[in-house]
């Protein structure tokens, strides 16, 4: 029968995600689900995590009795370090964001472009005074832009659109969108379905999303 | 002999005058330099226009100095976040000037402030709300910004360790802001956790040289606030 | 796990391609890579753009890759200089292309290059020779030069320690170019003097991270040679 | 008699800059005489010598026995620390010239013009081969430029001029010009003398000076 899915867990959804993260690419998440993603890269398999706030080489969050009050990631979230990690000011933080040298940067989004680009800061084009962040500087530096978000806002409303309606973060950014019906990546020719959710039919994807979608 | 040591906040604090643009270092409560803060508020210098990464939370530091009117113009890449309420207030008035800055741009900025370079292009904030009455440039086909230093008539600065001639060492993430604040100061003050002998900071460990540092006050306020969310 | 050692300089000078530009660090011999050019006249790769303080002295390493005719263009801040024997023959002949810089603005074009700042204004050169031709503007009643980033296909990088992530540390005077050149490679190489177990180089020290570097290989070369002047 | 007196050795010049050099400075100094007005700071001065390759607190020259190969200066002689010195890499050292927070560099010159311009790098307009170096960065950068040169060249040809003939290092930088014949500021009026070698005639001074002098 046609309801016979689930949609993939926020954890499922961050596993799905560090799944295809291999070994030695240098990875910067964004606040919310992306930072879950670095739990669910084992540990064995080196993948080292930057902070805007000026680390490269960051780990997961502390033992409650070894927590260092000092040691934050940018979602000011306590953190631990890998060996073989070090610090950098704010300006050689994004100089390292800006210029390209991240393989990946895993953002939370709220609309995505079959162009690829991608709004993720602010739902209205007249509230003047929101938080823009470091968002901007990881979508225009990053080699990939993947986006994680849910495929429709609560309500219903769509997210995969072919134009984006809410201001632009970056323009053309995004690489592949991981939602938790489907694995999306953004091409020459739009939308492609890498994945979905075991059982869910493509017509009933494609009826939750703006753009058109082709299969992979 | 050289030693930028001030045995007070106050004294510290000294000589900043209305309309002064100062800057903030800190990241999330780490390497804030809320003492010198505290002291800015004590000193009353008004019309400031203050630069820092957010618009302040809660009702303590940059929040309080905004939430006392005496902020005419933040720069700042967060003003509406979790906590931002004394800011909310005065912005909703209308009696405080906001501008919004991408952090890696707000970052740069500072940067060349410090560094002497008066303006930049940058990719940040190409085809987005921030390039908006900005001049704007094509190159290597993506759309760029130009974007200016931001400079301090005063800077404040929170460190690990100093010593007398201003060389400063910065703790974990508490890095962040500090050094490039720091350089980016015609009157840069520092509140330091630790006095270092001169020598015990060594040519390979300091971040700050001194030559960028105007008046040190040493201030033990220990760990920054445990915060779990 | 990540290893970023290559076992010969040979291995890790491979793929270097005709036409590339090449960064190469290092200021009055010191922190000057010389066992990766060696690597680089020996590897064979022509019609190069090299990027580097100055064209060269005497009859080895830069000046010895000019000799014998692998270098399209230099671009440094010193090109006639006491000892530029192998450039002055060259460039007489018309055989090499030559773009001079201010050494300030060569290195702020590099960190540039790394840092995603496509262009900058500078007043260093404005209303010199240095101005000809390029862009400028009156900033602040100063007159200021558009700078271009410089970006390197290859970069060469001399170190004092490295380890398997390619965290480097650099000694005393040797620092200079090498960690801005180490960020503006699209590939970077560096030979390091030591090799460092992973953690030996702390958080604090490290100058640069490793996520700037592609190939390390181990050159104890030993010493700089000391000039006496 | 007219001839009852002497220019400044190199020595002398060194010292009568230095002299005028207060505790607490942070001084660049260039190539030629300049570098040597290090040497004639008293070591009870704290004077903060910085060099462009990337040192802040650099010392004397050091004993044999205790060179440092690794350790040099942007003239590329061998050097020491001050107890307090610092490294740093070429673009923040630059960063720190251009931006303003040297109280002052000393500077060797070609020629001087009577508002302030700087030629020290050139002495050709069609040499397109030379050496540029830091001078032009110094020049911008430092709050005061001395400029520290024989008051004639060899040949007697002027070098403190109406306009300089040389391509120019920066246009109106030059504070103050230390010459083995005298000490000249340069003003909004021009130059203006503070100070002769002893029992040298001003007109004298004017005769070897192309653009008009004032008494101080």
């Amino acid at each position: 029968m046609a309801g016979d899915w689930k949609p993939w867990t926020r954890e499922a959804l961050a596993a799905r995600v560090a799944q295809d993260i291999p070994e030695g690419w240098y990875v910067n998440l964004g606040i919310g689900i992306p930072t879950l993603v670095g739990n669910c890269v084992p540990p064995d398999r080196e993948v080292v995590l930057h902070s805007e706030n000026g680390i490269v080489g960051m780990g997961p969050a502390p033992a409650p009795e070894a927590l260092n009050p000092w040691l934050v990631n940018a979602s000011r979230q306590h953190v631990t370090l890998r060996t073989g990690a070090s610090y950098m000011n704010h300006a050689d933080s994004f100089g390292l964001v800006r210029g390209g040298h991240l393989d990946l940067c895993v953002l939370g989004g709220f609309q995505v472009a079959e162009n690829g680009d991608l709004a993720n800061w602010s739902r209205s084009q007249t509230d003047n005074a929101p938080a823009i962040g470091g968002a901007m500087d990881l979508a225009v530096g990053a080699k990939r832009i993947w986006v994680v978000m849910e495929h429709t806002t609560k309500s219903g409303e769509k997210r995969l659109l072919r134009r984006c309606t809410y201001p632009l973060t970056a323009t053309g950014c995004t690489k592949r969108v991981y939602t938790d019906l489907a694995v999306i990546d953004v091409t020459d020719k739009g939308f492609v379905v890498v994945d979905t959710v075991p059982g869910l039919p493509f017509d009933e994807l494609q009826a939750r999303t703006d753009a058109p979608l082709r299969q992979a | 002999m050289i030693d930028k040591f001030v045995r007070s906040v106050a004294e510290a604090m000294a000589g900043i005058k209305d309309g002064a643009t100062v800057l903030v270092a800190g990241f999330a409560q780490i390497g804030e330099p809320r003492a010198l803060v505290d002291g800015l508020i004590e000193q009353g210098a008004k019309d400031l226009t203050v630069v820092h990464n957010t618009a302040g939370r809660g009702r303590e530091g940059v929040a309080r100095l905004i939430g006392e009117g005496r902020v005419r113009k933040i720069i700042c890449s967060f003003a509406r976040s979790r906590g931002s309420v004394l800011f909310e207030e005065v912005y909703a008035r209308g009696a405080i000037e906001l501008e919004m800055v991408p952090q890696g741009t707000l970052a740069e900025r500072i940067r060349a402030g410090g560094a002497g370079i008066p303006a930049f292009f940058t990719p940040t904030g190409g085809g987005t709300l921030v390039a908006r009455g900005k001049e704007t440039r094509i190159i290597d086909g993506r759309e760029c910004v130009l974007e200016q230093a931001i400079r301090g008539d005063v800077a404040l600065v929170e460190a690990w360790r100093a010593d007398r001639w201003g060389n400063l060492v910065y703790r974990d993430a508490g890095r962040n802001f500090n050094p490039i604040v720091a350089a980016a100061g015609t009157l840069t003050i520092v509140q330091a956790q630790n006095v270092a002998e001169l020598g015990e900071l060594t040519p390979e460990m300091i971040v700050t040289p001194g030559i960028y540092v105007d008046r040190v006050v040493h201030v033990p306020s220990g760990d920054p606030p445990v915060v779990i969310s």
